[in-house]
């Protein structure tokens, strides 16, 4: 196969003379072959990056990827983007945190440039309960060897001249924590990056091809029926997101998932104002502008099962208040465009990453709100779980035996309610 | 020079000519008319640079008439009441009205960023992917902040928006969106039919495309029988007509967002907007649609642009968009828009038709000839038209003009049809995407469908008002529909492009064909990716104007045809809604309501800072003159532990429960035992999750042989309530229990201290407080302070002391009565502050402690479960990781150095030194003790109890404090209950 | 938004409800017998389908009453809504 | 005993002192309403014995319309909240001897009474925009059709929980959750600005 372009400020001058008529395509568009060592199901950012690292740490070419639309399409395609580490329980920190590292360098590394801009991500809370909570999570995570910081009022002010500091509020914020390397990243470029680079190395991108039954045979998978005709499979990972159960379920196995919608906005663009992510957690909301001048707005779950892909205008209304409580010259602007994405909400909010009960089989998802972020850690361990028929040590943890023995994972304490989380 | 000189001397059906109005524009004042939007005031005083677009900051005019605008962005106001990225064909011009162009410095007619036209070249679609990778700190520090430089539209508004806004619940059973001849029609018909109707059009008129165009319905003037007909629909009450009101969204279960604008002249106090929020049983769509433009080069100069609005400008404002035009298109639109711009004054240079042997005797005809080029370069100057079959030898036509007026055919606005998940189909023939199965209870009709003659859009809007109105039970006869002898089908063949060079697809994101061919010859291929490529579609207009052309051309580079390629989602808003309308009445209190105790006016008065719990806000602490915040909580506690103290508990969750069943509920209820409890006593009860963790906790006291009283944690309170009726409801149908929710009935307020019983015992002279009369945990009626209260004698502080609770609308007076009645014991009123300061003396837990995670064991609480595995949550506890050994245990933690005060947010570790490593476990609660003189904490660390006595570090690295501490039992100050006895 | 037909109230906003999950989810009776895996089963695996659900709705600003629906996941068309305690 | 409580009785709204801020002739007038004696009744509607006893102390069935607001003995109000719940709305003069006497009929039998007197705050909104500025909070159908005078309904007010009454096709009763009762006061004044909405007394 030909070697990949490289991409860079000198090729993009040479394209501009040569009236960009010599840009190759990104990926190929090939023709399913009747069957690969390894298929990874779902074209969305994890399944993209799981080629991706099984062809680049594992040496495992002969992938396909398989998605029933267009890559990038799912989930990744409509998150609100906000990429960081600060999570509370040992496990999560650990995991996204090398999520995190990945990152740092993936520009350089797929030769397309992500958009990863560490900006940081702030959190403020209003109550002496929230204060001690939020602290705490940083401390911890400053115990597992990640940046965090605390932020007064004064630096939230100077930090988010948009935030409303000012006592009168209905909840006035007291203070916040940040974690500087935090931030955003482009959501398309991610799928198309790993896309790129995972073809370049030889595996297989194909869209519009619907995973619709997968073949096992004594306890062992075989291939999968798609809307493309059968194609066997030595080994299967499963990347679908919120789609995550009724793959399971071709395969005979019942999952602590439920599938839910999540809603985002975005305004029309405008001159940038603010460069940090900052979330409200207390009011659900959180809000970063992007590089094209949009304001971002994300909040909470509709809460309960759908996979429509659209969400409730009481919704809206929720996280549209909540944005212009707390950042008010939001309340000038006007709302563009919102849709929703169906999360794949895990029962404890913690993600699966790990083998399934049929030999050959595993899964990446449970990811809820959380899984861009750890788009490039989940990919790497579905790789590496895939490769040694085993799990690695950092997504041991997220097995699914845990749900059976109660070694569950519950970041927010909300126990088994999937939209509770 | 006139003030207006693209005016006409007469005409105009939307303005009014008495008196001018004056407006500002990038700082250059103009006249306009009263009706004007500010798009024809513009025009009309011959502003032709409008607008600069976002990447190339291209010179750009007003290209449409409403909704679809790409171009003409404008902010409107001044300084804090700049509002950014309106469409100037939406604004209504006003007097006084201020408004500058965006993207553009130092104005959108001398822009300097117009040199980045020059970088073109290098600035492809998505050329920032290719680049700015290396060195990996040079994005954030300068590729990025560059960028961002040239984002956006128009400035951040820097203040709130002071406006009003308001919003509206109605039902209709029929909601019709777009008010044009089929919407009126459909109006109409349902209404006479006899059903509730909405008709929201987003003009302030109705008559769609009748506003633009003149048009015959009956025998007369069209815009004469909409004025008839809305006349006829304004006299019925169940009819409700919405005029500059956008249906901007379709819901769920037929619900539809309608935003109205206030009128350009409306009274001050009118609402800026109001959100409709109509759930209709039935909707008619009759959006009409949207002229399509053509490609070709320079199609985006001040000076080009669509037809029917060059049209609409002269017929609806009396504007000439130009005084020499070029008219070029592929349907019979051109020759009636050419005759009515001549008619109005404007010189016609030629007429394009696309089709070749199409004819017009009074018009300079160019039949089979499209615009290949536009000259000029701040203003069109001109036109190069060119054969479009290609034929040898001909050279082109060169015109000069200062106006081309395209008509490339319309896009019906499947906007709405698609937003509520009907499904589209592409009509090769006629190339239009025509609304198919419908997703809802919803019909298309007129435009909208694909529908363009006038007599068929009636007959169709008509026919639609009968049959929603029957599908919602309204069967009333309506009559006979109206009829136009407008029966033209309207069709054009697909064309879109002559030509080469830089054509723009969409105008607002300078999107070009080029672009379009890039992203399809990099792989791009699906027409999502397209957009997201080349962000074709994802500007302000959401595409309206550009998204055909793209489908088509990206269709065309790949060879496929345009149905395969399909379209992009359509998603609301459909035109943008304001921020602060959505967050109408939602904000600070407005959303979160704040719940006040029956005693909040006294704490108020009193000066008590206070805190949030929930919903509910609660006196922290009660300032005091001449110290301190920690002084006066201090004070607080040791008075309370010296004398009396009283604090308010109004926020506790109460349940009053009755039934047959009340005692069997109960138990299963909580994780231990209460049907054995007394008649006349109360019990400290612990409810589990379903999971085993512990949920809430509180007092459950015996009022009957069948009837029961409980508290529950402020927070919790909703919550308890719900999963009892779901326990009731789903779990266990055949107990017959009632839970009725007394929380608000009920004031409470807790005497502590060892005063408490003398103050009570005067309040309450009736009432025997000896402990063999009125032991621990039981509950008396009694009248307190001359009122009808329930007396509980429990404690939380850790002190003798006594809850007494009394219909709430006494609540003030009980308070204030035990306050005057204490004031010879010294009675204190204490805040929550100090409150978790006794009971983390005491270890009793809270939220910090039962956080979700935590079991009963966790907490220290074990021995209180029952082994009835039938009882909620009880059965997972047996499973194997809530049985682990090494669990994180409750334990207290007694600070070594007397002076140390503990910070929010500490971890537990091993050592001092806050290097990286796993903690042991974490701070939950903290204080520092007047009692005891130290700080304490209560911790949940890895095998807590077993480390009793050894030291431990409690640390925050985050504010690089750090102390020991001993790990010792949670209850730290009188173990063994002495002072409960009093 | 969701309009949900409570059988008592009649037409209602979905903001007036409280979302309760799968409507078939039993507990099993007698807890106490059942397996590990039984128990987690009615903990944590439920019905995920995308099309027809069965569900639980608390009408906590109207009647008060749980309420069965049964509702597709995917186009939210509510088919029926019942008393789930007669 | 009796006089002394009656007069401790304190308003969820006294401290906004309506008093004060009374006058004008908006499009909407809002006031407190008088505080009544307000009980809730649980029972099984189909139990004939539990239905006897409810006829014989009110002089009203409790096989009530859902929402329907039937008057009954002493002037007292009895409102069908669910399948087995009512509310018992009687003025305060009644002293709690309509209660009482519903108490001792059902007394043995099955069904539960429980005083909330203290409950909720009653706020009245009157005029010729009354349901509308009700609209801008609630879904419920207010067209007088659907909604007419003598319906009552439990629904979701702005920022609250209220059981509203309708008194006339012009005139509402709103009986909020005491501890919100401010907050919601506040929330339909701001949202009847666009209504001129006054405070009558
Ligand atoms: C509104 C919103 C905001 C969010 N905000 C954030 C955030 O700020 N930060 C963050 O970290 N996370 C966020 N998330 C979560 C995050 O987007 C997801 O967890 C993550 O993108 C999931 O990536 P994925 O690759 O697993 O899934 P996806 O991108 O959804 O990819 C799964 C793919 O599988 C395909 N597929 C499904 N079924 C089949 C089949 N049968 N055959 C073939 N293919 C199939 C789908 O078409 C899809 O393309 C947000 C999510 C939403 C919806
Ligand atoms: N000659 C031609 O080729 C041609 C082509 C198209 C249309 N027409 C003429 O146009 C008319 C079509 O009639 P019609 O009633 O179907 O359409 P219309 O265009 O006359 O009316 C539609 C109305 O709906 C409004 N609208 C669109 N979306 C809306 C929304 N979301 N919310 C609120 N308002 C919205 C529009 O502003 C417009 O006023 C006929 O007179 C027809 O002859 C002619
Ligand atoms: C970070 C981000 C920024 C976006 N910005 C825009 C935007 O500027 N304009 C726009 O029309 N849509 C924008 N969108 C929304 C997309 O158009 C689209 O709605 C979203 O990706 C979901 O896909 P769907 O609507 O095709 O289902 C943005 C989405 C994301 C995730
Ligand atoms: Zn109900």
């Amino acid at each position: 196969m030909a070697a990949m372009q490289r991409y860079s400020i000198f090729s993009l001058l040479r394209g501009a003379l040569s009236g960009h008529r010599d840009w190759q395509p990104a990926w190929r568009a090939p023709e399913p072959k009747s069957s690969y060592d390894v298929v990874i199901v779902g074209g969305g950012g994890h399944g993209l990056a799981a080629a991706y690292y099984l062809a680049r740490n594992h040496g495992i070419t002969n992938v396909a990827v398989l998605e029933r639309g267009w890559i990038g399409g799912g989930n990744t395609g409509r998150n609100t983007t906000i990429v960081r580490s600060n999570y509370l329980l040992p496990e999560n920190q650990r995991f996204y945190e090398h999520s995190l590292k990945l990152w740092e360098g993936l520009s350089r590394d797929l030769n397309y440039n992500v958009m990863f801009s560490p900006r940081g991500v702030i959190n403020v809370f209003h109550t002496d309960a929230q204060r001690d909570y939020w602290i705490r999570r940083h401390n911890g995570m400053r115990y597992a060897g990640i940046d965090a910081e605390l932020l007064t009022r004064a630096d939230l002010a100077r930090l988010v001249p948009a935030l409303d500091l000012s006592p009168g509020i209905r909840h006035p914020i007291v203070g916040g924590v940040i974690q500087p390397r935090g931030g955003v990243a482009r959501h398309d470029a991610v799928a198309w990056g790993y896309a790129r680079a995972a073809d370049a190395l030889g595996v297989d991108i194909i869209q519009d091809c619907e995973v619709t039954g997968i073949d096992v045979e004594a306890g062992r998978v075989t291939g999968l029926q798609t809307s493309r005709g059968p194609i066997g499979a030595g080994r299967v990972g499963l990347a679908v997101a919120g789609h995550s159960s009724r793959l399971a379920e071709m395969a005979g196995i019942r999952l602590p998932i439920e599938t839910h919608l999540l809603t985002a906005t975005v305004s029309e663009p405008v001159k940038p104002f603010m460069d940090k992510v900052v979330s409200v957690a207390a009011a659900h909301v959180y809000v970063s502008q992007t590089d094209k001048g949009e304001v971002l707005i994300g909040g909470t779950l509709d809460g309960y099962n759908s996979w429509s892909q659209r969400g409730s205008p009481a919704r809206l209304e929720d996280i549209l208040s909540a944005a212009c409580e707390y950042f008010p010259r939001i309340s000038r602007l006007r709302q563009l465009r919102h849709w929703a994405g169906v999360m794949d909400m895990s029962m404890d909010g913690s993600p699966i990453i790990a083998k399934l009960p049929v030999e050959g089989l595993a899964m990446t998802g449970g990811w809820c709100y959380g899984g861009f972020k750890a788009t490039p850690a989940s990919g790497w361990c579905l790789a590496w779980t895939l490769a040694n028929d085993a799990p690695h040590a950092l997504n041991a943890p997220f097995s699914l035996e845990r749900f059976r023995t109660g070694a569950v994972l519950d970041e927010n304490g909300a126990g088994p309610v999937a939209w509770g989380h | 020079m006139r003030r207006q000189p693209f005016r006409t001397a007469e005409g105009g059906h939307l303005i009014d000519r008495t008196g001018p109005l004056r407006f500002d524009f990038d700082g250059h004042r103009h006249e306009g008319y009263r009706g004007d939007s500010l798009a024809s005031g513009l025009l009309a005083a011959g502003v032709r640079i409008a607008a600069r677009s976002f990447k190339y900051h291209r010179p750009r005019g007003v290209w449409g008439f409403g909704a679809e605008e790409p171009n003409v962005m404008v902010t409107a106001g001044i300084g804090e009441e700049a509002r950014p990225n309106l469409k100037a064909t939406e604004i209504p011009l006003s007097e006084g009205l201020e408004a500058s162009g965006q993207n553009a410095w130092p104005s959108v007619a001398w822009d300097l960023g117009g040199a980045l036209g020059l970088a073109g070249g290098i600035l492809p679609a998505g050329f920032y992917y290719k680049t700015f990778m290396w060195p990996a700190r040079w994005w954030l520090a300068l590729y990025e902040p560059l960028l961002r430089r040239l984002a956006g539209f128009g400035p951040a508004p820097p203040a709130p928006d002071g406006a009003f806004h308001a919003k509206r619940r109605v039902n209709a059973d029929v909601l019709v969106a777009g008010g044009g001849p089929a919407g009126v029609a459909a109006a109409l018909a349902a209404a006479r039919a006899g059903a509730r109707v909405v008709l929201a059009d987003e003009n302030v008129r109705f008559g769609g495309d009748l506003l633009r165009a003149p048009g015959e319905i009956g025998d007369g003037d069209g815009l004469a029988w909409i004025d008839a007909a809305t006349a006829e629909l304004e006299g019925m009450s169940r009819v409700r007509l919405l005029r500059r009101a956008t249906v901007t969204g379709y819901y769920d279960h037929n619900l539809l967002l309608v935003a109205e604008r206030a009128a350009g002249d409306a009274p001050p106090g009118t609402p800026e907007t109001r959100l409709w929020f109509v759930r209709a049983r039935e909707v008619v769509i009759a959006a009409g649609a949207h002229e399509r433009p053509l490609l070709f080069a320079g199609n985006d100069r001040p000076g080009v642009m669509s037809a029917s609005a060059a049209g609409g400008y002269a017929h609806a404002y009396g504007v000439l968009a130009g005084r020499r035009a070029v008219i070029a298109g592929n349907n019979d639109s051109i020759y009636s828009v050419a005759r009515l711009l001549r008619s109005a004054g404007v010189s016609i240079a030629a007429v394009a038709d696309t089709r070749p042997d199409s004819e017009a005797p009074d018009l300079p005809c160019r039949a089979g000839r499209a615009v290949e080029r536009a000259f000029g370069s701040r203003r069109v100057r001109g036109a190069l038209l060119r054969r479009t079959d290609g034929r040898a030898g001909d050279r082109g036509e060169r015109i000069a003009c200062d106006l081309v007026a395209v008509a490339g055919g319309w896009s019906p606005a499947v906007h709405l049809h698609a937003q509520a998940r009907g499904s589209l189909s592409y009509d090769e023939e006629r190339g239009l995407i025509l609304p198919d199965r419908p997703g809802g209870a919803n019909r298309s009709a007129g435009a909208a469908a694909g529908r363009f003659d006038l007599d068929g859009c009636l007959a169709e809007g008509w026919a639609a008002g009968v049959a929603a109105a029957a599908s919602s039970g309204h069967e009333r006869a309506a009559g006979e529909p109206p009829r136009s002898p407008d029966r033209s089908a309207g069709d054009a063949p697909v064309f879109w492009q002559l030509g080469g060079g830089k054509r723009f697809v969409d105008l607002q994101y300078d999107v070009t064909a080029a672009d379009v061919e890039l992203a399809a010859r990099e792989g791009y291929r699906s027409v999502e990716h397209v957009k997201r490529y080349t962000a074709l579609g994802m500007g302000t207009d959401q595409g309206k104007t550009s998204g055909m052309a793209g489908l088509v051309l990206l269709s065309e580079a790949l060879g496929r045809p345009v149905a395969r390629t399909g379209t992009t989602t359509f998603r609301p808003p459909y035109t943008p809604v304001p921020m602060a309308a959505m967050a109408a009445g939602l904000i600070g209190e407005g959303q979160d309501a704040l719940r006040r105790t029956a005693a909040d006016d006294w704490h108020e008065a009193r000066g008590a800072v206070f805190t949030a719990a929930g919903h509910w806000r609660r006196p922290r602490y009660y300032p005091r003159e001449g110290t301190g915040e920690d002084e006066a909580i201090e004070a607080e506690v040791r008075e309370t532990r010296a004398g009396v103290g009283i604090v308010d508990v109004g926020t506790l969750g109460k349940v009053d429960i009755q039934g047959r069943d009340a005692a069997a509920f109960l138990d299963l209820v909580y994780a231990n035992r209460m049907s054995s409890l007394k008649t006349g006593r109360g019990r400290y009860g612990l409810m589990l999750r379903e999971d085993g963790r512990v949920f809430d906790d509180g007092v459950v006291m015996r009022l009957g042989e069948s009837h029961f009283y409980l508290t529950t944690t402020t927070a919790q309170h909703h919550a308890v309530m719900q999963h009892m009726e779901y326990l009731l409801q789903t779990v266990w149908p055949e107990l017959e229990v009632y839970a009725t929710d007394v929380s608000e009935h009920w004031f409470a307020a807790a005497l502590a201290g060892p005063g408490s019983r003398a103050l009570l015992g005067e309040a309450a002279p009736g009432l025997d407080l000896s402990d063999e009369a009125f032991p621990m945990m039981a509950v008396h009626a009694a009248a307190v302070a001359d009122l009808p209260a329930l007396v509980f004698r429990m404690s939380y502080s850790g002190e003798l002391s006594y809850e007494i609770a009394v219909p709430a609308d006494y609540g003030l007076a009980l308070w204030t009565r035990l306050l005057t009645a204490g004031r010879e014991h010294g009675l204190v009123p204490y805040g929550t502050d100090a409150m978790g300061v006794m009971r983390l003396e005491k270890g009793h837990v809270t939220h910090a402690e039962a956080d979700g995670r935590t079991t009963p064991d966790d907490l220290g609480l074990g021995r209180m479960v029952r082994a009835d595995a039938r009882s909620i949550g009880v059965r997972s506890l047996a499973l194997p990781a809530l049985r682990r050994k090494g669990r994180q245990q409750l334990v207290g933690l007694s600070v070594i150095d007397a002076q140390a005060r503990i910070p929010p947010g500490c971890q537990v570790a091993e050592s001092g030194d806050m290097r990286p490593a796993p903690p042991l476990g974490h701070v939950t609660s903290f204080c520092y003790s007047p009692t005891l003189g130290r700080a304490l904490a209560l911790a949940l660390v890895e095998n807590g109890r077993a480390r009793t006595g050894q030291t431990v570090h409690v640390a925050s690295p985050v504010t690089g404090f750090s102390t020991a501490a001993e790990v010792v039992s949670p209850v730290f100050y009188d173990a063994e209950g002495v002072r409960l006895r009093g | 938004m969701l309009l949900i037909p409570c059988p008592f109230c009649g037409d209602r906003d979905e903001t007036e409800f409280a979302y309760g999950g799968e409507a078939g989810n039993e507990r099993p009776a007698d807890p106490g017998a059942a397996t590990d895996e039984a128990w987690t089963d009615y903990l944590c695996f439920h019905d995920n389908p995308k099309g027809p659900h069965r569900e639980l709705w608390f009408h906590r600003d109207g009647c008060r009453r749980w309420l069965t629906v049964e509702r597709d996941t995917w186009t939210h068309e509510l088919r029926s809504a019942r008393l789930s305690r007669p | 005993m009796a006089d002394d409580a009656t007069d401790a009785r304190r308003s969820a709204l006294a401290g906004l002192d309506l008093g004060s801020r009374a006058g004008g002739a908006g499009g909407v007038l809002l006031g407190e309403g008088p505080a009544r004696e307000s009980f809730v009744l649980r029972g099984p509607v189909d139990d004939p014995a539990f239905a006897q006893a409810v006829e014989t102390a009110l002089g009203a069935g409790p096989a009530l319309e859902p929402g329907e607001a039937r008057e009954c003995r002493e002037d007292a109000l009895l409102i069908r909240l669910g399948p087995d719940e009512w509310r018992l709305v009687a003025p305060l003069s009644d002293d709690g001897r309509l209660a009482a006497r519903l108490a001792s009929e059902l007394a043995g039998g099955r069904g539960a009474l429980v005083n909330v007197s203290s409950a909720s705050t009653v706020i009245t909104v009157a005029g010729e925009h009354a349901a509308d500025l009700l609209a801008t909070g609630t879904g419920i159908d207010l067209d007088p059709a659907a909604f007419p005078p003598g319906r009552a309904a439990r629904t979701r007010i702005g920022n609250a929980q209220a059981l509203v009454h309708r008194r006339a096709e012009d005139a509402f009763e709103l009986h909020v959750p005491r501890s919100y009762a401010r907050s919601f006061w506040e929330w339909l004044e701001e949202r009847g600005r666009e209504f001129d909405a006054a405070v009558a007394l």
